[in-house]
């Protein structure tokens, strides 16, 4: 098991209820975070418009995920 | 140079700043709050940014548009927080020798920002709804 | 609309008076005089108009425009008399729905100006010499 | 012979010496205008760098000219 703080942000964080939580996950990746988090998100699977960074670096579904990560769950961006 | 702020903002001083005296061109690009969005009444919008990201990915978007059209200067602000219908949400300027490079360096800029940044835009509409643009198709997605 | 004008250009007003509420994109484009030009330091330009076909011909550009890319207002204005470098020769604007008609219309309006309307723009360069833009070039072209 | 009012712009005005004149003129075409007054404007031959009107209007270096018309010689233009 790994302690990893997982951050949600817009629709993600609306659901959730809350920005921001510490969790003990069996997690290798970040698309592994991303799954176990499902319930409190709403999303259904990472797809090609969610976004994900790990400690402040954009990063990829498949990034592996440390004990003592910060993993960021963005879902699709759009600004301007 | 890239910047979030929750304060309106003023492109009369961004442009100053870009003033050099071997710029011929400046072209610049403004994201204005519209009334209507994929045919609803909008009533207001609200965005949110993680600044942190938005500032690294941002940067790196400026050198992008740098290697490829020589530019002199370019800035960008984005707004967070409540915009009404008419207010300024991103502008986006670039100083160049040519207006070639300017053109292209300001339409590669505001692209690219738009599908890179951790920006998100909510829109209230006039009849009370409200919703996370994008993010019903995002669901759609994950439904299927 | 278009207009001549031989005194400063005032960007903040004329972009003022291009607000829609259905205008998502606005795109502007601003030719500067440049401190060089082919290679040779200039000291400043003097722009000289014929205002009546400027009007007209200014008018069938924006016309162009508006029937291949469906903006919402536009204007552009050009200075005559002595400029300075830095300051501001030609202000083009363009408020459309989207982004893309913005810059597209933008571009082709600039470019069209340049070449279609009649301006003329005498550099007085840094070493004392003066010459009209382009006219060299057309001068070369009739001698051979 | 055709009476012509002759304008003459930026470089052409400078090399002229004036700004207008009026001339007769045995001239059918605006290209015979600008022939017969070269040595005022000093530009060698109309090419596609230098543009003509009639009486304000854009013209074409083909277009006739009538007794009476005002032609302006435009040297290539150069806005922005």
């Amino acid at each position: 098991m790994k302690t990893i703080t997982v951050r949600y942000f817009a629709m993600f964080r609306e659901h959730a209820g809350l920005g921001e939580e510490t969790l003990s996950l069996d997690v290798a990746t970040a698309k592994d975070v991303f799954e176990q988090t499902r319930l409190r998100h709403g999303s259904r699977e990472p797809n090609g418009h969610c976004k994900v960074a790990i400690n402040d670096e954009m990063a990829d579904w498949s990034s592996p995920v440390a004990d003592g990560d910060t993993v960021l769950l963005f879902p699709p961006v759009a600004g301007g | 140079m890239i910047e979030v702020t929750a304060t309106r903002i003023e492109p009369a001083e961004l442009q100053a700043s870009l003033q050099d005296p071997g710029a011929g061109g400046f072209c610049s690009f403004e994201g204005w709050v519209r009334n209507v969005n994929e045919g609803r009444a909008v009533e207001r919008l609200e965005y949110e940014a993680y600044e942190p990201l938005v500032i690294a990915e941002g940067e790196k978007v400026l050198a992008e548009a740098l290697a490829q059209f020589p530019y002199l200067e370019a800035r960008c602000v984005h707004r967070t927080g409540l915009l009404e219908i008419g207010d300024l949400a991103v502008w986006v300027g670039v100083a160049a020798p040519h207006r070639d490079e300017a053109f292209k360096a300001c339409r590669y800029i505001i692209d690219e920002l738009k599908v890179r940044l951790p920006i998100w835009k909510k829109e209230h509409y006039v009849d009370g709804d409200s919703g996370w643009v994008n993010c019903e198709r995002c669901a759609e997605h994950g439904a299927t």
